[in-house]
């Protein structure tokens, strides 16, 4: 079932050549060295977690992990050489998860008016 | 869409012509078939059952309720007939309803497809449907589960004795059927659209479809994994909302709630984007606003994922967090308001005709407008206080899900009936069903109102003397609802066998799935169609020559 | 059946707001409902398609108009909310000098009890023109304390206090519904509000069964649970001091500072390991489970009246343990074995003194 | 249109190209795990609730599992991420013999995952950390430590569960690499399952840190 008509308005917005494109291929290099990082960052958390930062320990402890997630994100699932769809799949999943956690955890934060013990009572030093 | 002299019909259509339908027989054909067309059918045939059998639930309860006194049922049975109405309306019937029917059925054919992006996915999507489905069947016929369709805990987890984890695993699996229906309609309409179609001139009905899409990718999991964790709390004790051990039942409300506000969207948006195919073929007018009512369904679709705190005004929320979901959800009826002026002025200077899917979308206009006005009422958290939890929210929420969304089916199942089947329905008996189901509906629901406002709760197995009234009527409304709904059953079986052959375009509607013969060839076009025109092109008179 | 209401009365101060903008909101979907449904019958009508091959003139749209029916009704939503967040604002503060009354929904009723003594169940009386505050707990599920009449609703969560208020205006007796699905008998969980004049409910007040008062009640438990062996009068107890304690703010460990509200002095009781008083051992046993809400209640009863400004915030400087000298060396030294997490029936056992 | 495209076994009926096929299944990967991304979420945000609530509990409870095990479980995953990384590399160049070997060599390492959560499930249920009537705590934050590990066993008991489907998938795989299905015109199924994979790494990757290295230890 070839298309009928070649008219030239056969465009598809990614202009890609037909048959089966050679994907990008990474190089050995890219992968070791990601892995060597992720390894790090693995330490590093280890080491994060026996130090006493006090309320930043948890910021520190995911921004490691958010770290090492980007790395395995963009180089093992080739979301660097994707396509700007996929990326843009990424960052909507990455961006309603906040909603969830933040927008909720907002409402554990924020002031009530009643009266009520709540966490947004404590107010820290 | 018109291509000028069309090659795709065959001249004299000749009477054995084969088709989707009669392209080959046998069960296997249909229970193995990676056909969208007939998978859309397999969806048509379960999704009815449930609607029936949600819809005896509703008689069931309807009948209780027009005695004050709880005298028919013991109260036990009557918190399950409405728990499992809720269940089989909302997760097997309204949330699938015209997805999977009409969605199914039309997206491939809408936007010049062979088929769906996974045609093998598609036909598991809908095992996975009547795997969830048989879960909750069995748990209806082994005693069913007392829970309301919200399981709110600590009850559902520790102190109903009734079916909650087979119920809880059926929706558990249902809303896979809905996340892998969503992931494959966005990618069928980001890939597969045919030569010329740009996104603007996509049908609004794919772009309804492509909103819904989202929500269901995005917002079906999370109550996956609330169902799951209630699950883990009744079976392996694993107390997550256990107030015993500090845990929170209002975290729960936050996550079920956090998908089952944008899940009343999923129910809404398809019936919009029936309506704006539907009021443009039957006023042969260019709809008003394209560029408005396709964004409109995107901002409803994100702006639906930031309000579900309005469900939990009286539970605890925080002060400022309840004022700013109160906020948030004005922001969220704005676009609605938006596609309803939309198509009103898509209807000015038209050339309309009354046919039955055009009754049906003037009553969706009608129905919808009262329910998304109603909503204006319970966003107030000032006035939701006095009535969270009454007969005003049930009202509001049947004006929208019934009003809208089931009106909103019954017409895009009436409008392209004659493409599915290739018969045409019987015209007169349609509109009497139609003019039954909407003076029934407002018979049942509008005192429901004013019921809600004077402090009637919902849920209710016996209620005190003042409400009966109000609630006898809404009982006779809802037997004139049953009747208009039992209507159609029939004269559709009727048309099937009898109804006259319908031609490829029997409305004179735009659109690519009425550029192929009645009911469509296997592969839907014998030939890629190339569009070349804007969406609902009806001015230019080229459309195709009727067959 | 004689004459069926078409609206609820108006009995408390915040019905007559709410039912203003309810009125508001009426008038809106009324005009926007009809003007709908008016120019979709004309357009039908007037427009009816008179010939099978009518080609009407194609309008793509108009961003005027697209502007208008966004910007007029963004305005008057906005209307809407503020009118709405206002009332919802004096809904949920409290105003001070209100009568305590303790409400605790147990699956399928509703037990009130004042601070005077006087228990009710599904039923509460109250006198007409004082505010009253209502604490919520519940015993087992979601339940929620609606009154039609005066437009307000709570829903009780086990777990946690919620707080209401609301003012009676006119006497009478309304009915209480639970407008939270709890179950069997969730429909029969119901009651009234009989609101009397003031001499009236002062009669009503003096006529009770000769209870307790509540605090009185939570002194008796008090000593019942043993609580005195840590929590004594003077700086010399393992556990905070708690004279003047209730509605000042108590400086946590981590150096938080908590207001000492009825939910912060019910977690304490319940889950003491949640906040602790900086400069004070973790040693305190948990008694969830072992005090019911009604004795919580007392007990945080008994707590607000050893003074301290009942109810209001702030105050006097934080209680911490600049006051108390450390609690005895030896205390601190060898902490006492803490019972298992399920402390045994029994009252506490006796904490042997090194 | 390249002839051979057209006759390639893989190549669904209703698509033109077997690259338009395989941007078509990368986007629907994509959106599943995007599905998946959410279905965690709703655990991370329990977690994230309860821990705001009950900091010092759970800083206790958590200092009962043992983080050198998480640690282990942490890199043999991340290895085996890279082990999948080359094996849809190898798949990509045509070598069939490195991708079976690379597959197999990320079987082997997931299945060492699994037995570390098995031997530290079986330590939990010694010392009575499994919630439920045999629960046992010591001192007074006994009930919030129930939830922490509720929702220990809830979001590693699920994460597990990803793994155990993950397997056999990739056994599947490497029987067929090994059959010489995958060239690289077409790969796909190898390339989704390594999306898979890394998701399942990731997931853990934000594990291991929450729930094992909860306050200074």
């Amino acid at each position: 079932m070839t298309a009928t008509t070649e008219t030239d308005v056969h465009e598809h917005e990614h202009g890609h050549e037909h048959g089966g494109r050679h994907p990008h291929v990474v190089p050995l290099l890219t992968y070791f060295l990601v892995f060597g990082a992720l390894m790090v960052g693995t330490y590093l958390t280890v080491w994060a977690a026996g130090q006493d930062f006090g309320r930043f320990n948890t910021v520190v402890a995911l921004g490691i992990a958010v770290t090492k997630a980007t790395l395995v994100v963009l180089f093992f699932m080739h979301v660097k050489y994707s396509p700007r769809l996929t990326q843009l799949v990424v960052a909507v999943a990455v961006a309603f998860l906040a909603l969830l956690i933040g927008g909720v955890v907002n409402d554990y934060y924020s002031p009530r008016l009643d009266g009520q013990m709540g966490p947004a009572n404590i107010r820290r030093e | 869409m018109t291509t000028t002299t069309s090659p795709l019909i065959p001249a004299a259509a000749p009477r054995q012509r084969t088709h989707y339908l009669n392209a080959n027989y046998g069960v296997l054909s249909w229970l193995l078939t990676t056909d969208h067309k007939r998978i859309a059918i397999l969806y048509l045939v379960t999704i009815s059952a449930m609607f029936f059998l949600g819809g005896s639930f509703a008689v069931a309860i309807r009948l209780e309720l027009v005695t004050p006194a709880g005298d028919l049922f013991q109260s036990e049975t009557y918190n399950k007939l409405f728990t499992m109405h809720g269940i089989v309306m909302v997760f097997f019937f309204l949330i699938p309803s015209i997805p999977a029917v009409l969605g199914n059925f039309l997206i491939p054919l809408m936007i010049g497809a062979r088929d769906l992006a996974f045609p093998k996915l598609n036909l598991a999507s809908w095992y996975i449907f009547v795997f969830g489905a048989l879960f909750s069947l069995y748990a209806i016929v082994n005693g069913g589960v007392d829970t309301g369709w919200t399981f709110y805990p600590p009850y559902s987890t520790s102190f109903s004795n009734t079916q909650v984890l087979a119920a809880g695993l059926g929706i558990f699996i249902t809303g896979f059927s809905s996340i892998l229906t969503g992931l494959n309609f966005i990618v069928t309409i980001h890939k597969m659209r045919a030569p010329g179609l740009t996104w603007f001139r996509l049908p609004l009905f794919v772009w309804a479809h492509y909103a819904t899409s989202l929500i269901m990718v995005l917002g079906t999991p999370v109550i996956a994994v609330t169902i799951l964790m209630v699950a883990l709390e009744r079976t392996l004790h694993l107390g997550i909302f256990d107030p015993a051990l500090g845990g929170d039942p209002v975290l729960f409300q936050h996550l079920f709630w956090f998908y089952s506000h944008p899940a009343v969207y999923i129910m809404i948006l398809p019936a919009m984007g029936v309506i704006s195919e539907v009021v443009t073929c039957f006023s042969r007018k260019r709809i008003f606003g394209y560029e408005v009512i396709a964004a409109s369904s995107m901002a409803i679709a994100i702006f639906g994922f930031l309000v579900w705190g309005h469900h939990l005004f009286p539970a605890g929320q925080s002060t400022y967090a309840g004022v700013v979901f109160s906020l948030l959800s004005y922001l969220v009826a704005i676009p609605s308001a938006i596609k309803v002026f939309n198509w009103t002025a898509t209807m000015y200077k038209g050339s309309i005709k009354l046919d039955t899917p055009m009754l049906y979308a003037i009553g969706f206009l009608g129905l919808f407008t009262i329910g998304g006005l109603t909503g204006l009422f319970v966003a107030a958290v000032g006035v939701d206080i006095h009535v969270h939890d009454t007969y005003f929210v049930v009202a509001h929420f049947h004006y929208i899900m019934v009003g809208g969304a089931i009106m909103g089916y019954l017409g895009g199942l009436h409008f392209w009936w004659p493409k599915i089947s290739g018969r045409l329905y019987p015209e007169m008996w349609a509109r009497v069903a139609a003019v039954i189901v909407f003076v029934g509906f407002n018979l049942t629901f509008f005192p429901q109102f004013i019921l809600g406002y004077l402090g009637m709760p919902r849920r209710y197995h016996a209620y005190t003397e003042e409400f009966q009234v109000l609630n006898v009527m809404s009982s006779a409304g809802a037997s004139i609802l049953g009747v208009g709904y039992l209507l159609p059953m029939f004269y559709f079986a009727w048309s099937m066998r009898y109804g006259a052959p319908a031609p490829a375009n029997p409305w004179g509607a735009t659109g690519l799935e009425w550029q192929t013969p009645s009911p469509p060839v296997t592969e839907n076009f014998p030939v890629q169609p190339v569009v070349v025109d804007e969406a609902y092109e009806y001015a230019k008179g080229r459309e195709v020559t009727v067959v | 059946m004689s004459g069926f209401p078409l609206f609820p009365e108006q009995a408390s101060t915040i019905a007559g707001r709410v039912d203003a903008l309810y009125f508001f909101l009426i008038a809106i979907s009324a005009f926007f409902g009809l003007l709908i449904a008016t120019l979709v019958v004309v357009f039908a009508v007037r427009y009816r398609r008179r010939s099978p091959d009518e080609r009407p003139k194609a309008i793509l749209g108009s961003v005027a108009l697209e502007l208008t029916w966004t910007l007029i009704p963004l305005g008057i939503v906005m209307v809407i909310f503020l009118w709405s967040a206002e009332i919802f604002f004096s809904m949920v503060r409290v105003p001070p000098g209100t009568m305590d009354v303790y409400v605790v929904g147990k699956r399928w009723m509703w037990k009130a009890q004042h601070m005077t003594g006087q228990r009710e169940i599904n039923e509460l009386h109250v006198p007409v023109g004082v505010p009253v505050k209502i604490t919520l707990a519940s015993e087992d599920v979601i339940h929620s304390f609606f009154i039609p009449a005066f437009r307000v609703k709570r829903d009780a969560i086990p777990g946690r206090y919620q707080t209401m208020w609301f003012e009676a205006t006119k006497p009478g007796r309304y009915h209480l519904f639970c407008a939270e699905y709890c179950g069997t008998k969730h429909s029969e969980m119901i009651g009234s509000i009989v609101a009397m004049e003031p001499a009236a409910f002062q009669a009503w007040l003096q006529g009770g069964t000769g209870e307790v008062s509540m605090a009185a009640a939570g002194e008796r438990k008090f000593q019942e649970l043993g609580c005195m062996t840590c929590h004594r009068g003077d700086t010399e107890g393992r556990g905070p001091n708690l004279q003047g304690l209730f509605g000042r703010p108590v400086t946590l460990a981590g150096g938080e500072t908590v207001p000492a509200d009825e939910g912060y002095i019910r977690e304490s009781i319940v889950n003491p390991a949640a906040k602790i008083v900086a400069g004070y051992q973790p040693i305190m046993p948990a008694y969830q489970g072992l005090v019911t809400e009604e004795g919580l209640m007392h007990l945080v009863a008994y707590v607000q009246s050893l003074g301290g400004n009942a109810g209001a915030q702030g105050g006097a400087g934080a209680l911490g343990p600049g006051g108390a000298s450390a609690p005895d060396a030896n205390a601190a030294g060898a902490s006492p074995a803490t019972p298992q997490a399920r402390p045994s029936a029994q009252p506490v056992p006796d904490q042997p003194r090194q | 249109m390249s002839e051979a495209a057209h006759h390639h076994p893989a190549l669904a009926h209703h698509f033109e190209n077997l690259g338009e096929q395989k941007e078509a299944s990368s986007l629907g990967m994509w959106l599943f795990i995007a599905q998946e991304v959410m279905f965690f979420g709703g655990m991370f945000l329990a977690y994230t609730v309860y821990r705001n609530l009950y900091p010092a509990a759970f800083a206790e409870a958590s200092h009962h599992l043992d983080w050198k095990l998480g640690g282990i479980n942490t890199a043999v995953l991340i290895l085996s991420s890279l082990t999948m990384a080359l094996a849809v590399r190898a798949a990509a160049l045509g070598n069939r013999k490195q991708i079976v070997l690379f597959l197999i060599a990320t079987v082997v390492l997931g299945s060492i995952f699994l037995g570390v959560k098995v031997v530290e499930y079986g330590d939990k249920f010694e010392h009575h950390l499994v919630p439920g009537a045999h629960f046992q705590f010591p001192g007074p934050n006994a009930r919030p430590a129930q939830i922490f590990y509720s929702l220990y066993f809830a979001m590693t008991g699920l994460h597990a569960l990803h793994m155990i489907i993950g397997i056999p998938i990739l056994l599947v795989l490497a029987w067929l690499a090994h059959r010489g299905r995958y060239t690289p015109a077409y790969h796909t199924p190898v390339e989704m399952t390594g999306l898979y994979w890394h998701f399942v790494d990731i997931v853990w990757i934000f594990l291991f840190p929450l729930l094992y290295l909860v306050g200074p230890h």
